[in-house]
């Protein structure tokens, strides 16, 4: 018995799924235990990707405009997390050159 | 494609900006501004045109009608364009009340701070208008990105920047949640516009995980409309941004989201168990706010934090009259009067913050002891939104609260049910709120002055104060063509 | 085999994605990133949906990854030493993380069991255009999507505004990364106080807030 | 068209009020000959308008009607009735001697004259709304102008009293605008056929068709709206701070008028909107007013605070009010609506006495003073007079009003009104020998007081108080002669306050 058997020959969406809430749950860790704003950040993008992931995995089980709707999100998607990545990393550049760091914890100008 | 005029006026607004920015200099600067708040402001009373239009029977045509790449996208109807005309309002004011503050606070790139305001008002626009999931979350966005931009705006300043970057995690980690939870949405129903998934949900039993990934998209909602418990970036970043930014955002974003959320729940989700679950949360969501943010505003002593909580508990507000979106007619309508009110209350509030600080260069409550001498007009405006926000007649906040209430009641009232206590609730916070708008104005008028200099007020921002300040009078002593004007525009959204 | 090649792909992103989140060296981190993002698009080339495996390689592997090498790069010559992050509270974070992925997954399981049983594939359980009782059953391998006849029109027909919208984003995200990164300009209109001059003033302002607050008692009277 | 009188009547004082706005700051004698001229002007225009008011007929004259929010049935609508045209006119008298008297006001005049007469426009505007959208608008703006008169003018706790003032008030009227919406959805099935219209509502009944539990709701939320304004006891420590805090002219409106924003709201709303939970809730009522005036009497007599009693002295009095109004009957109500009048005279007095002596002495100690009636003759028989009007002595204003309450209660305590008039036993005869204590408590502390402060020892530190001159006592001429006049002879102004009174009465009970 090879393990072709016992594995199915496509792959089910299920799968994919639980993959992705994986994914997500790792980067909600990340987020949650981080300290580091680019840390942080790249756990937002470890989580951005599981969304990706579970999108287009639904989107592979649809049928004609269902399926083109899954994939155009996830291009959208892709399109969006550059713009705000972009826009995250020159915040966390211009909280270096102010305060030479970027921990969470040191962030307490701001409190009522 | 003429309903398109706001965004598109919005968008051109904002490339002007940017080109000006190419070759900055101070006269085009006051020009850029003048102009582009008159012009926005007269855009506004042209989407106000739009959204009469839209309810005639051949606007309606016309609304109904429109080429596939707006039909698909938009709902190019009366409320939505009720709310673009508040997009170009708040835009507008927003010019005109920095134009002091540009001058004299920032060293350069003044166009471009206003041409990211004329684009995220574009983002207000189709947020309000957007009938499915992809427009609405890159409204979203747009509106997310434009935020952390603009509270970034003092870079050489740790607290603005400090203020963006709480700003950006918190907004980033909750669109990854909405995400998540859209991309359930998509995949139970293999849908994106709201009809169709309410169509796919209608068979009757949708089990769990349909509510569960509405209540995730609501998160994400939740935090560009500082609900409670999704509000904690809130203070920190008005309280760090540039105080222009910060009326903007507080009532930009916020309004448009709050249209966005009664338009996709109450058309996605009406259905039993999706429809409980929302519900739910958003019936704790506004007591919290409502609580919370009126009872932390109480000891604040930075006066842009005391409005940030104080935007929260005006949030809570409004979501009562979200909450009841799908019992009553009367709900959109309330949430439109409450939205202009709130806009010319809180802008005017804002108005009066920024011309304070733009000579002062102080922001703590205490500083206004005694502006009743220094500046009269200052202070008796100040009364004028406080005793509005606190929603006591014959002023806007009045209006928009009676409304609120009404639209609560309208729900066949009954004693000891969940929504009695939401209003009472409500009507106590109100009280509440006195304590703080009207202690500042006791501040100003009942303590010595620390110094008699008086307070000078600039062109724009004084400008700014008197539209406000009329327009919280007149929202009221002409309230019967306004209110006719948006409760019928309310009363017909397309779904 | 197809499964077999999915687990290939699958595990070791995990395990990437993993390191991502617990290195405490941030290059390391991002090198581990754009081990992981290659491989979700893998993934979606698995799921035939070449279109997202590409832009998945070009942007987001391409260009993220290398934003963050810069910002990275930025930070370290900027403080002149390597990067270490800190992490703090991971039992809660271990805890919250694993919460949430076992409600999804309780909450889901049924979802999926029907799903596997039946052969139908969940959300396109109801297509508009048909009755309930015609429930379609979809095999789990599509067809690929032609770029041409189907993803383009929806991009450019159906969906031309938000592909507006999101130029525009990427318009503002463009000039607001600039703006903010862009080193200062030491340049102060006569008359006015420096930012940093106001912020000195508005700190001994509100030191001065805190001391005699007591006659004023807060906010209020 | 006919003049529109109550509107002149209801917005002078604003014109007036943005006239002052528009003089400039230095140019106090103009200020406050403008604000002394508009309310002149505004006593003569309610004059007129009591003159073309028949008193004999008992329903609404002189009424305003306009679309104002057609979409929610809200109009602009006033009128007056025999009870809303005597508070009208003292609105006017008292806010004309508040201003006279503040002729002495040096500190930020401006300001000061603006509140006042923003404050009579609201004050008068209660007395006229019969729309409940006006009333309400009306209703709120009146805190507004007291909370700054009280805060920049006031005393030492100024800002305390004032926000608690705000506060108290507010929590009412809040609760009022609650269960004023719960009528207007009560008042008809659709929009169209709603309506915010107290003379509409009055005819509809809506309560009637509120779930039981709900209506009472609604009752409780009015009834504590007003409660809190008269005050009433337990919602009346608002009201010693505020006074003693006020200056002196701002505790003349808030005690002469302001109170009786809240017992004309009883009669005007609670009572005929909802009349089954008034008689429900009448002997609780009666009650509460019993012990708002053994109370007020008895701390009256424990202060030692000569503003301070006064304030408490109120709150006795205002039971006396709150009393003939559970009563429900036509004695009850005409001496409720009689006693506001009468206590509006006569508190204003008192009021402006005290203000006489602290502008002279500094103090309002009780204690502190002795002998004055030597040192200050006429002031003493100034005194002395409004003393006796304020315990009730016969042929001043005060006894006919109490008298009439008394009866009331008395009958509505009694079988005899049962059988001519179809009314309920409300209450028992002994609330009518309760509130005798009270009177019998009034007399006491206040002849104590004239006591304490005018006999015995003269204390020499007083030597050289000056006696009241005549300003004072041109503000104070007009209110005793009408306490004399309305003492000897009630019958002008009861035939009104009667007349509407039957008219109430008569629309809930058929006859």
């Amino acid at each position: 018995m090879s393990i072709e058997d016992i594995l199915p020959e496509t792959v089910p969406t299920g799968y994919y799924l639980v993959f992705a809430a994986l994914l997500f749950a790792i980067g909600l860790f990340g987020l949650i235990s981080r300290r580091n704003a680019i840390g942080m950040l790249l756990s937002i993008e470890i989580m951005l990707n599981a969304v990706n992931v579970n999108i287009a995995a639904f989107s592979r089980s649809g049928v004609g405009e269902g399926q083109v709707l899954g994939q155009l999100l996830v291009v959208f998607m892709i399109t969006v997390a550059v713009a705000e990545a972009a826009v995250g990393l020159a915040i966390i550049v211009a909280m270096f050159k102010l305060r030479r760091t970027v921990e969470a914890d040191e962030l307490k100008l701001l409190r009522g | 494609m003429i309903y398109l005029i706001p965004e598109l006026l919005l968008v051109l607004v904002g490339a002007i900006g940017l080109v000006i920015a190419c070759a900055p200099s101070r006269e085009r600067l006051r020009a850029y501004t003048v102009l582009g708040g008159v012009a926005c402001i007269g855009g506004a009373v042209g989407a106000g045109y739009l959204a009469h239009l839209a309810t005639t029977a051949e606007g309606a045509q016309i609304a109904e009608s429109a080429p596939v790449y707006l039909s698909t996208t938009l709902a190019l109807d009366p409320f939505s364009r009720v709310f673009a005309a508040l997009a170009l309002l708040v835009c507008g004011l927003t010019f005109i009340f920095s134009k002091e503050y540009l001058e004299r606070r920032l060293d350069d790139h003044q166009p471009e701070l206003l041409a990211i305001i004329a684009f995220a008002s574009m983002g207000m626009c189709t947020l309000a208008a957007a009938r499915e999931l992809i427009t609405i979350w890159f409204s979203v966005e747009l509106l997310s990105v434009c935020g952390y931009v603009l509270a970034a705006f003092l870079k050489d300043d740790e607290r603005s920047v400090e203020a963006a970057l709480k700003y950006f995690i918190l907004g980033a980690t909750s669109s990854v949640f909405m995400l998540f939870g859209l991309s359930y949405v998509y995949g139970l129903t293999g849908r994106l516009d709201l009809v169709g998934i309410m169509e796919a949900t209608a068979g009757g039993n949708i089990g769990v995980l349909l509510p569960t990934a509405a209540v995730l998209m609501l998160v994400g909602f939740g935090f560009k409309v500082a609900m409670v418990p999704f509000h904690m970036w809130c203070p920190d970043v008005y309280e760090g941004a540039p105080t222009p930014v910060t009326a903007f955002l507080s009532v930009g974003p916020k309004l448009a989201a709050l249209a966005a959320l009664a338009r996709v729940f109450s058309i996605a989700f009406p259905h039993d168990t999706a429809r409980v679950a929302w519900e739910g949360v958003l019936f704790w969501g506004a007591i919290l706010s409502m609580t919370l943010g009126n009872a932390v505003a109480l000891k604040q002593s930075n006066i842009k934090r005391m409005l940030a909580y104080s935007s929260i508990a005006h949030a809570g507000y409004m979501l009562v009259a979200v909450f009841v979106t799908l019992q009553t007619d009367m709900a959109l309508a309330a949430l439109s009067v409450y939205a202009f009110a709130y806009l010319f209350m809180n802008l005017g509030a804002f108005a009066v913050i920024i011309a304070f600080s733009n000579h002062t260069r102080s922001d703590s409550v205490r500083s206004y002891n005694g502006l009743a001498i220094r500046s009269p007009y200052l202070a008796w405006s100040w009364v004028v939104f406080g005793i509005s926000l606190v929603g006591l007649p014959p002023l806007a906040g009045f209006l928009g609260k009676v409304f609120i209430i009404m639209a609560a009641v309208d729900t066949g009232l009954t004693w000891g049910s969940p929504l009695m206590w939401l209003l009472i609730v409500l009507v106590l916070n109100s009280v509440v709120s006195l304590y703080y708008y009207i202690g500042v104005a006791g501040r100003m008028f009942f303590k010595p002055p620390v110094t008699d200099e008086p307070v000078p007020v600039g062109g724009g921002v004084g400008t700014a104060i008197g539209i406000c300040l009329a327009g919280t009078f007149l929202m009221v002593l002409a309230a019967g063509p306004i209110i006719s004007a948006i409760q019928s525009s309310a009363l017909f959204v397309l779904r | 085999m197809e499964t077999l090649v999915f687990f290939c792909l699958a595990v070791p992103v995990l395990i990437l994605a993993a390191v991502v989140v617990t290195t405490p060296h941030i290059l390391r981190a991002v090198v581990s990133l754009f081990l992981a993002l290659i491989g979700i698009g893998g993934l979606f080339f698995l799921m035939r949906a070449p279109i997202l495996g590409v832009m998945q390689l070009m942007i987001y592997a391409g260009g993220v990854v290398v934003l963050f090498a810069f910002a990275v790069m930025l930070v370290r010559r900027v403080t002149g030493e390597f990067v270490r992050q800190k992490t703090s509270l991971v039992g809660p974070a271990l805890v919250v993380a694993l919460l949430f992925f076992a409600v999804l997954m309780g909450i889901g399981s049924g979802y999926l069991a029907g799903l596997e049983e039946e052969g139908t594939l969940g959300g396109f359980m109801h297509p508009t255009d048909l009755d309930l009782a015609e429930r379609v059953v979809i095999t789990d391998v599509p067809e690929e999507i032609d770029p041409v006849d189907e993803f383009s029109p929806a991009m450019l027909r159906d969906y031309l505004l938000p592909f507006e919208i999101a130029s525009v984003l990427l318009l503002v995200a463009m000039v607001g990364a600039v703006l903010i990164a862009h080193p200062l300009k030491q340049k102060h209109p006569t008359g006015a106080l420096s930012p940093k001059e106001a912020l000195e003033q508005e700190t001994a302002d509100t030191g001065a807030d805190a001391s005699d607050d007591e006659d004023a008692g807060g906010a209020g009277p | 068209m006919e003049f529109p009188i109550l509107s002149a009547l209801t917005y002078l004082p604003l014109v007036g009020a943005l006239i002052i706005i528009c003089i400039p700051r230095e140019r106090d004698e103009a200020i406050k000959a403008t604000a002394a001229s508009t309310s002149a002007l505004c006593l003569a225009l309610a004059i007129l308008a009591w003159l073309a008011f028949d008193n004999g007929v008992g329903g609404f004259q002189l009424e305003e009607r306009a679309e104002w929010i057609p979409q929610l049935g809200i109009s602009y609508h006033m009128g007056v009735d025999g009870i809303s045209m005597p508070m009208v006119f003292l609105t006017c008298l008292v806010s004309l001697v508040a201003i006279a008297y503040s002729w002495i006001v040096k500190e930020r005049v401006k300001e000061y004259f603006a509140l006042f007469l923003l404050l009579q426009t609201a004050c008068v505007g209660v007395f006229v709304a019969l729309d409940f959208f006006l009333f309400y608008i009306f209703w709120e703006i009146s805190l507004v102008p007291m909370y700054f008169i009280i805060g920049v003018w006031g005393g030492p706790k100024r800002e305390y009293a004032a926000i608690k003032f705000f506060l108290y008030t507010l929590v009412g009227s809040v609760l009022m605008l609650l269960g004023i919406i719960v009528l207007y959805f009560a008042s008809g099935d659709s929009p169209a056929e709603r309506t915010f219209d107290i003379v509409e509502l009055i005819a509809r009944q809506p309560a009637t068709s509120l779930a039981p539990g709900l209506a009472m709701a609604v009752f409780i939320g009015f009834f504590i709206a007003f409660a809190i304004k008269v005050p009433s006891f337990p919602f009346h420590t608002w009201l010693p701070d505020a006074h003693v805090e006020a200056p002196t002219a701002g505790s003349v409106i808030l005690a002469g008028i302001l109170l009786k924003l809240g017992s004309y709201g009883m009669v005007r709303i609670n009572m005929p909107l909802m009349p089954e939970e008034w008689m429900v809730a009448a002997p609780w009522i009666g009650v509460l007013a019993l012990i708002s005036i053994i109370y007020g009497s008895l701390a009256a007599m424990a202060q030692s605070d000569l503003k301070k009693l006064i304030a408490y002295s109120s709150i006795g009095h205002m039971g006396f009010v709150t009393l003939g109004l559970a009563a429900m009957n036509v004695q009850g109500i005409s001496g409720a609506v009689l006693q506001m009048f009468s206590h509006g005279l006569i508190t204003s007095c008192l009021f402006l006495l005290v203000g006489v002596i602290y502008e002279r002495a500094h103090i309002r100690e009780i204690n502190g003073f002795g002998g004055l009636g030597q040192i200050m003759p006429k002031y003493f028989g100034v005194f002395i007079f409004v003393a006796m009007a304020s315990l009730g002595l016969p042929a001043l204003s005060g006894f006919v009003a109490e008298l009439y309450v008394l009866l009331g209660t008395y009958a509505s305590g009694s079988a005899l009104e049962t059988s001519t008039e179809g009314f309920a036993v409300l209450m028992s005869p002994w609330f009518a020998y309760t509130a005798i204590i009270g009177i019998v408590l009034t007399a006491a502390y206040m002849l104590w007081t004239v006591q304490r402060v005018f006999m015995g020892e003269k204390n020499e530190r007083w030597a050289g108080l000056k006696d009241i001159n005549s300003l004072e006592l041109a503000c104070l001429a007009p209110l005793m002669a009408l306490t004399l006049f309305v003492g000897c002879y009630p019958g002008p102004l009861l035939r009104p306050i009667e007349a509407a009174t039957m008219h109430i009465l008569g629309a809930l009970f058929g006859t």
